[in-house]
């Protein structure tokens, strides 16, 4: 598979899967405002996916469309990180693997607006101002909770512990994203993950939490395929109609 | 009646909006609280039937679109709390009474959404029934009610039509989505005629709040101008409605339809639907997980005020 | 569909979707004993799916084998009532839903055993003394339950409540089970509800339960393929393989 | 050496089994404990990753083999645990060692499942794997352990073919099927080799295990036998072993093999392999929830045997 196509598949899997996860909390959030608010995140995330698997269908030339690449893939030819399979979890574990996630996809995207390919560079700037909300949001929702009440802040500090091994795969380049990044296309990992410890560390302080060892092991997998047992999962609810009615226009 | 009674029927009667600082009789006010709590408690349960298949819509742009659906209905219950705490009641009072079981919502969403055709005919059917019933509703004589039935409609109106598309699709498709699509029509067509309510000859508290413009027509207006509208686009679907008494009556202008088993409407309103149960335990649970989270911004946000009032 | 092979399907699904259910708790049980007690049971339901599929398949005659009548119908083409599609919950609920379930079971099968049908006949004689045994299982346990602790009791007394209006739908004939006893294939429905009443008095009684009331309403539709929301996410799961590699051979 | 443990020595070497009543050295007894639940944890760890496909298997007849050999898992975990309780120490205990932590599992069970070809992987690979290592242990010097392994292995290598059955339908499938069968042989094949343990040169405590016949071959010595085996098992298969170094050797007449990856073996012993964290919770969370459950029982017995004993 092209390197772009692959690492164009990458960003919209990651951007997929989230908010598939994110829209299982429909009508079921802890308060009104944070049902929408989510569910903004999610509208945002697939609005996102659509726009890299557009790109990534056109780039492979192989008569698969938007459809096909979310609905017709098993689980090994998915490439989101580990991270955002992750499950929902308590309220604390959802926004924690947003957070993180949120964190990274804004620099991420930041970057990608210098893009040496321009249709890149269109859709991190088209993207940059809903990514922007969503670290600003995530993040704010974690101060309050690592500094609300004892309860909110043990579960807070809990999912930022379980989570953690998870952060690190974004950041962990294999010959595709080195091929993005010497081709101009893609920023360069070191500096991306400077940017996150940074960030993470100064709204964890705030939070009053405590971040994990930067040097702790992290997980990896997802970006070649390789997931954790929750994808399959995932994928069986999520591509039900498709794979039964096959050819249907819907 | 007394002096205040007199002034405030006049102004009503005038089509003067009745604000919240107004005077009202208690009666108004509590029958204003019950219909717009009960509305707002039907937008945040009908998330739910919606939401079953959110994570299964079978095309990215339909699951968007259903999504943005759903955010619209959160957000109508947001508008139309606000419109009940006018009245002196806060929203935490009136999700106890959700949650308690004293209140009501629809009872339409006491039943389940069995195949991706559900979400059409949600949009077309229930949604449908619920703009005619209120669009007379942006006119009534209470002011916050009737402006946020105003926005309310706006949106509802695109649901429908987004319903009425999914139906469409379906309806042109293989014939597995044909059957599919049948047999939403089958099972929500009912159930979204008994939405109107008992029939006016069985209706209570009509006479009064026709009187005071918070109800405008009849539930047997409302149905009939439902079946009316309904019946030419289900033909347009080439769907058959399922009711072997319907047809048009070209002396009264209107279609004639048969009679409404009203013993299985106060069947689901007394409990017995096939979700009321499952629908109320979903959100008290969403309720009980989320109180540690809603406490944790409270005292967040205490704790800020008094930073900010310290020396 | 032939009355036959739908009164064949409905008794494969009821049979097929419990099996599925109680899978789900293969490692998860809360003692070693149960673990295998409740995989046994969920293999004896397994391997009666496929004598009923085969039947019924047969009969049928469309070239439809037991796989694809397991793996190859959408939700409203199962006809399986909709008691045994409610959710696992807790251990109670899973025992309770397995005793309302066994009760009918066995007192249907022993009827089946003088079935007109020698083939439906052959099948339950096979199928007794497994069906004797789940009963006898489940029974034990609703009584060790509701007499054990506080807990345990109100634990299983909620499930008897909550579970207690789907515990009619077996009773609830249609045209399609009336023509099977108009044919002397399966028994009348008002001998069985009159024994199973019975039965469930006497274990809850000796478990000191409540029994809720016999004339409450009652749950109906799944036979006619009219389920809850929960059978279309078992399915998904359930299905997956074969609907994500059609024509493959396993 | 004390007289006792001359003697004890003396009956091992003289092929004679040791019994519970029988006296023993207290290292010894330790290690036994040590050795059986760690095999009695693994069966019952090694449920879940197999649990995990049990609802997604694509046929009847594969769901029905794979409940039956979980089934079978939970039967050898009984087995063990009471092959570990003639040594004096509980169920209870064991498994409290395991959700504390303290007490290890077969790290092959922190690996995911991520496909149907993994049913068949673990079948051929982990189960042959752990046949190799256990039949040695059917002649084990203490009598309790070697009959429950008796019963194990005989199970076991219907499990084993049972897996190679499903990797041989899927090698001789769709192309899809194949790839899935080689992914999984892929994931598979080192984690299989790293179940024999360290290297002899790193194995440490292996002399007075062999001395007292508790442990009967060298890691290396079973490894290479795994290795010899299934080699000419996988090239049946029309599969590619992931190691580029593998090669047969007519001098030695055993299959030469590159090197493992020591440091990932150790890397996920100590807790960070893909699944140790989930695995670990799973089975205490369905101990705790079945807290409730096992009281029941204990609090009937108890009122049963009251009641008996009443006059």
């Amino acid at each position: 598979m092209d390197d772009k196509v692959n690492y164009l598949l990458r960003l919209g899997d990651n951007a997929l899967i989230l908010s598939q996860q994110l829209s299982r909390w429909c009508g079921k959030g802890p308060a009104l405002e944070e049902d929408m608010a989510l569910t903004n995140v999610a509208l945002d995330l697939l609005g996102q996916t659509r726009l890299w698997y557009d790109y990534a269908a056109e780039l492979e030339g192989a008569g698969r469309d938007e459809d096909a690449l979310a609905f017709l893939r098993d689980a090994h030819e998915f490439k989101n990180c580990l991270l955002l399979e992750q499950p929902n979890g308590n309220y604390a574990d959802t926004l924690m693997r947003q957070f993180y996630f949120d964190t990274w996809h804004y620099f991420l995207i930041e970057g990608l607006t210098r893009s040496a390919d321009p249709r890149i560079a269109a859709i991190a700037e088209k993207s940059l101002k809903e990514v922007t909300y969503h670290l600003r949001r995530s993040g704010d929702l974690i101060v309050r909770l690592g500094d609300g009440t004892d309860v909110s802040h043990a579960k807070t500090q809990a999912a930022a512990n379980a989570l953690w091994m998870y952060s690190g795969e974004v950041f962990a380049y294999d010959t595709v994203d080195e091929a993005m990044v010497a081709a101009g296309i893609a920023p360069a990992a070191a500096d991306l993950r400077a940017q996150w410890l940074a960030h993470v560390d100064e709204v964890f302080t705030e939070a009053t939490l405590t971040m994990p060892p930067a040097d702790a092991w992290m997980q990896s997998g997802g970006k070649q395929g390789r997931h954790s047992e929750h994808l399959g999962y995932i994928l069986a609810e999520m591509q039900f109609l498709q794979r039964a009615y096959p050819g249907a226009t819907w | 009646m007394s002096a205040d009674e007199r002034a405030f029927q006049a102004r009503i009667d005038d089509g003067i909006k009745i604000e919240a600082k107004d005077w009202m009789p208690e009666a108004y006010r509590k029958t204003l609280i019950r219909q717009i709590s009960q509305h707002a408690h039907s937008e945040i349960v009908g998330q739910l039937p919606e939401g079953n298949w959110v994570t299964r819509a079978p095309t990215l742009k339909r699951k968007s679109i259903l999504l943005a659906k759903i955010q619209d209905e959160a957000g109508h219950g947001l508008y139309l709390y606000s419109a009940a705490e006018t009245l002196g009641v806060s929203r935490d009072e009136l999700l106890r009474a959700l949650h308690s079981g004293k209140a009501k919502y629809s009872s339409i969403f006491n039943y389940p959404t069995l195949s991706w055709a559900d979400m059409g005919a949600i949009g077309w059917l229930v949604d449908g029934s619920a703009i005619i019933n209120q669009i007379p509703l942006c006119r009534c004589s209470y002011g916050p009610y009737a402006r946020a039935m105003i926005r309310v409609c706006k949106e509802e109106s695109f649901h429908a039509r987004q319903g009425y598309d999914i139906m469409l699709s379906l309806a042109r498709g293989t014939p597995a989505q044909k059957a599919m699509a049948q047999d939403a029509l089958n099972r929500w067509w009912w159930p979204s005629l008994m939405m109107f309510g008992p029939s006016d000859a069985a209706s209570v508290n009509s006479a009064q709040s026709a009187q005071w413009r918070i109800k405008l027509f009849s539930n047997d207006e409302l149905r009939q101008r439902m079946v009316d509208q309904t019946v030419p686009q289900a033909e347009f679907l080439g769907l058959t409605v399922p009711d072997p008494d319907l047809r048009w009556n070209a002396e009264t202008g209107h279609y004639d339809f048969g009679a409404i088993d009203w013993a299985e409407f106060h069947n689901v309103l007394q409990g017995n639907g096939p979700c009321n149960r499952e629908r109320l335990q979903t959100r008290v649970q969403a309720w009980d997980d989320g109180e540690w989270f809603r406490d944790a911004l409270v005292a967040h946000a205490d704790k800020q005020r008094n930073q900010e009032s310290a020396p």
